[in-house]
């Protein structure tokens, strides 16, 4: 999330060298959280499912630096990037993947429900498109109140065949309520191409919101600038009582659908392709002429970040077993 | 005391909360000039206008899952489900959602939502609009399921509903929305978790939830023109369960018959029965009965549809067998 | 359904005086009929909930006569009309709504499941949108064994708010089956007006299709002759194998939602115009320049074949009680 | 007699029907190329092509809806449902359509539908992704359910519901895959609604489905050297259930436990108490014992995890409390 002075210099719609090289240095963070994820993995520390959206870090990163602390987010399953963006320390989401108390959700969520309630993370959400009637419903609340909130939903190409998105995006329309659908188009679902589960070029997926007559707002989703001066846009809009935005980014994952995914259904030459052109970090890093005396240290702190959660989150408590009843009911 | 309908007992509660509370509003299909479908509703869009008596479109998932959203945020949202049929279309927010983000969340989410409902046989609605299917939701941690039976119950026991923190399934039944009671001027909240004993007796205990009570309390009439002495427990609240209550009449009866509408097998009486048959096995002198519809989807001609569904006389033959034991 | 004679005299494009003569007694059959279940409803003979299509029989008649006998439709709970355009008879209809075993589903369904599987009626549905994804597979079925059959679902603009009509129609544009999706647009939804149900003007409802990249086919749904023609050039897109084809047809509710119902909610002289002008029986009338002696004939002769319905269906046998348990399983 | 894992042996029954029978096709997310989230589909695209093995969008009511259809229209369609918490998105077409077209066509109408679903706790899948819901559709008329525990089992089962005429819903559990057993060559179908005696014993009876049909198993060898002597029984078909062997069994032994992974309060153990304490109410020489998962939704640590749901030791202690009694 962008500081308002870092947004103001920007000029409003410039994005400053300064707050690009912030952007830098979240995606990085993202980026190496999620691979130590990866390795933790592997050397088997962590149970349950894991997803790591690498190569997705401008969607996340650009978007929440458009928000205000006070609007608030629901996350999907691929939901670290979107978690450290808006604002939760990489210590705290480290330790909840290691199910410790002192995790963003106390241990009770894991991967998939990453909570922050404090920064406006309403909790990611492991079955797809589930997040998203939640959102309209919290943008409900902040236009009957008046509140100036808006009301963010991330999930993928693959969730806008849900019925779940529909029947949202139409009242979401319908009631003009300030929410931003932010539609995080990765051209896959699992294993299954575009071309496997969309009626429409995967390009054109913007197309969803004519069924609603909804604003949509499009960016190229691996340019961490078009993505953030896309989100201000759209929080204009809805923020301004004009009714809901489909945010539609177009971007790539550049490793398999979870972590330990073997790819069989993957073309091999395609995705070395898409590692070489596609890399928001990379394309990021080139636009800012980093040197590699200057990458390596913004790399140097965004690595010992990551190592450090790893230890925070090691040396954290581990819940009673019988703490699992202690949350059924308020 | 005042005299209100069980229709009129919903409303008193909506109205009265609607008025008192500025996070209490209401969602759901045809419920503002309408007053919904089943007329639960009238009046109140006058009262409180078009902002917090909202008409959605015919979007089962949004409606609970917009409603999810905005408990979270701190409203409290009373939502209607037409009929508990269309449920089906919002088990998964439902029970994937509501019933879990206080868990997920490791206790920082609270999910203050009201999901009204209703169903019932009774004048052919047919196989899709007559389930009774409340035992779904027991089954899942982190709901709350209330059934109301009784014009007073049905208004204490939403009052309560709605100003419970939890997310919380309250089934009405269609056929008991005319039905007269006595209602206080005052609202008390009735507590979610209390069973209410509606007719003491020593011989056996009826167990039986919405329209059955009803049913059940006709047969303990009959039976008594028998000689036997019925007791009649009414859970009122399936999720929490006051097994202390039905536990003890049934210790003190030593037989027992489960009544509901919803179709026997694997319906809320099993539970009820497993509960029994664990806390009052030394007691019970006859094995437990179940009362409730025959396993057939509800088909239209009345003469099919009286036979699947349960009556007073189902209960009062469940009582003679029960009797009839050793 | 019209039979492939009449159609040949049509002359494939053009409708022929004969066949709007047709459609004028079939359309005639069906208000006679829906006006004979008003009365009796009030008579409290009819148990169960009822919904007449009065104002919608264009729809019905002109769908069904551009499609083949082994062509599959499923209705919704305003099913008179379709029921009886495709093809069964008005004894057997009434007999269902009176509950007895020689009605079209034996009694077991009512109004809100009128089955005819003989003639391709997979039944009318009481859960609003519940029958498009059968639909959606009897068309696959068609499809993968290459039968040159089509599958037509009928449902409301309320429906189009469903996510069951999403994922249906999403579903049926990526696989390209042989479904036509027909939009029977009424403007309500029980007392819920399109203003408050549609993000969308209510005429540009066919927008809907635009997020599956699906053909769309519009037609004024009180002309008959235009609601057949455009659902003749629906099927041969489907049937050609082209893919599903989304068929709008602006209509027009003229009573309450169900039989009973005051329909407090609606402006009278709005309501008392529609019912001027927008009536598809008395359109036809006028422009097939029907006598009062030449229509007397035709309503003679329906208004016979209604009466004859409810002796047929009086004297019907009422089911055994223990039948309910029947067809439980195959 | 080869051996075949869990896993392998629901592939062999699911390739045997696409070889013979050209109507037989599945339908599901990533069932294709990837083989299917849990890999069971693996190698059926190579042999039976796209047309047959048909991945699709995410989209559970219409999964679920387009086998409806393509049943009615004669086919025999195999869907899967990834996880069975996904089913929550389904019901409506599952429980309104599936389950009710017969009835309501007056039996012109027949549904040869089935669905595949797996789901399970164990290595923290959390709340949405492990529960057991099997509960929910042994309430509806008109389902069949089935819950295999062997993969000798999982292949018999699955071919007869694919050939049964109803729509089946088939739940496998996550973490049975990997485990092998003996499976004939040749295809011997089992009929649904036939229980399995896994172990005869004398003191107690265990009716277990799914993964804690192994649990009990482990429990008995281990009450065997406690000198207790324990019948297991795995229904495998919850509905119709096969009430004369579990309740003959349970008249046998005079004790009872039940035991599955779901949630205790309104599972499928609840209707087996039912029956049984009416069946073998004479019998009985102590309440039925009921082993299931704890009253919450499903956390992530491990630990909690492995405290709601049961194991060997809870359906042990289950063994001992029945037996303690009188
Ligand atoms: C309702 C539901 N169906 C299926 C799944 C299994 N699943 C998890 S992620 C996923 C693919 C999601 O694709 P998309 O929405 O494009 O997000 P991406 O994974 O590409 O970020 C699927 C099918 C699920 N979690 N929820
Ligand atoms: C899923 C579901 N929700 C609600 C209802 C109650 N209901 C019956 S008809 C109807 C309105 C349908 O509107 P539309 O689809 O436009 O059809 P119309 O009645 O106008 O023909 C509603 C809300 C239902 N039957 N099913
Ligand atoms: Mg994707
Ligand atoms: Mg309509």
């Amino acid at each position: 999330m962008a500081t308002v002075e870092e947004r103001a210099e920007s000029g409003g719609r410039r994005v400053s060298e300064q707050l690009l090289k912030t952007f830098f240095r979240e995606m990085l963070l993202i980026r190496r959280f999620e691979e130590k994820v990866e390795e933790r993995f592997r050397a088997g520390e962590l149970p349950g499912f894991l997803h790591v959206a690498i190569g997705q870090e401008a969607v996340a990163t650009g978007v929440c630096a458009a928000l205000e602390r006070d609007d608030v987010i629901a996350s999907t399953h691929r939901a670290h990037g979107h978690a450290i963006a808006k604002g939760t320390s990489v210590e705290r989401i480290m330790a909840e993947l290691y199910g410790k108390l002192e995790g963003c959700s106390h241990g009770y969520g894991g991967s998939m429900h990453l909570y922050d309630v404090e920064v406006g993370n309403l909790g990611a959400n492991a079955v797809v498109a589930g997040g998203i009637p939640g959102i309209v419903g919290a943008a409900l609340a902040f236009l009957m109140r008046g509140e100036p909130r808006v009301a963010v939903a991330f999930f993928g190409d693959g969730a806008t065949n849900t019925g779940t998105f529909h029947e949202s995006l139409n009242l979401a329309q319908l009631w003009k309520v300030p929410a931003i659908f932010v539609l995080e188009n990765n051209g896959w679902a699992e294993s299954t191409p575009a071309t496997q589960q969309l009626p429409l070029p995967v390009d054109e997926l913007a197309r969803r919101a004519l069924a609603y007559g909804m604003k949509t707002i499009e960016a190229d989703g691996q340019d961490v600038e078009a993505v953030y001066l896309a989100a201000l846009a759209a929080r204009e809009h809805a923020a301004a009582g004009k009714g809901p935005v489909l945010l539609h980014l177009r971007t790539y994952r550049l490793t398999g659908h979870y972590v330990g995914d073997p790819q069989v259904y993957r073309d091999r030459a395609e995705l070395k392709g898409e590692r070489e052109t596609k890399d928001p970090v990379e394309l990021l890093r080139a636009r800012l002429q980093l040197t590699d005396e200057g990458l390596a240290a913004i790399d140097a702190q965004v690595t010992a970040e990551v190592e450090a959660s790893v230890e925070f989150a090691k040396a954290g408590t581990d819940p009673s077993p019988e703490d699992a009843a202690k949350y059924v009911y308020a | 005391m005042p005299e209100l309908t069980y229709r009129e007992a919903v409303r008193d509660a909506l109205a009265r909360a609607l008025r008192e509370d500025e996070s209490v509003f209401l969602m759901g299909e045809d419920i503002a000039e309408m007053g919904g479908s089943m007329a639960v509703t009238q009046g109140l869009l006058a009262e409180f206008g078009p902002k917090r008596i909202r008409n959605t479109p015919i979007s089962e998932i949004a409606i609970v899952g917009s409603g999810i959203g905005a408990a979270i945020q701190g409203m409290r949202p009373v939502v209607e489900i037409m009929y508990e049929d269309f449920l089906t279309l919002s088990m998964e927010q439902l029970v994937n959602q509501a019933a879990k983000h206080r868990t997920m969340s490791g206790g920082q989410v609270t999910v203050p939502l009201t999901i009204r409902t209703q169903g019932g046989a009774g004048w052919s609605p047919g196989a899709q609009h007559a389930q009774q299917l409340e035992a779904w939701f027991v089954h899942v941690p982190g709901l709350k399921v209330v059934f109301a039976s009784t014009p007073e119950d049905a208004r204490g026991l939403l009052w309560s509903s709605i100003y419970d923190d939890n997310p919380v399934v309250f089934f009405e039944h269609r056929t008991l929305y005319p039905l007269k009671g006595d209602v206080p001027d005052r609202l008390e909240p009735i507590p979610l978790g209390k069973a209410r004993v509606h007719r003491e007796g020593e011989d056996v205990t009826v167990v039986a939830t919405g329209r059955l009570v009803h049913e059940a309390l006709k047969a303990a009439e009959e039976a008594g023109t028998e000689g036997i002495s019925v007791e009649v427990v009414d859970p009122r609240t399936l999720q929490p369960l006051d097994e202390e209550t039905i536990v003890a009449s049934v210790r003190k009866t030593t037989r027992c018959v489960t009544a509901h509408e919803a179709v026997v097998r694997g319906g809320f009486g099993a539970e009820l029965a497993a509960v029994i048959q664990h806390g009052a096995f030394d007691w019970l002198d006859a094995p437990i009965e179940r009362v409730g519809a025959k396993f057939a989807p509800l088909p239209f001609a009345p003469a099919m549809e009286q036979w699947v569904v349960p009556h007073a006389e189902d209960v009062l033959e469940a009582i003679r067998r029960t009797v009839a034991r050793g």
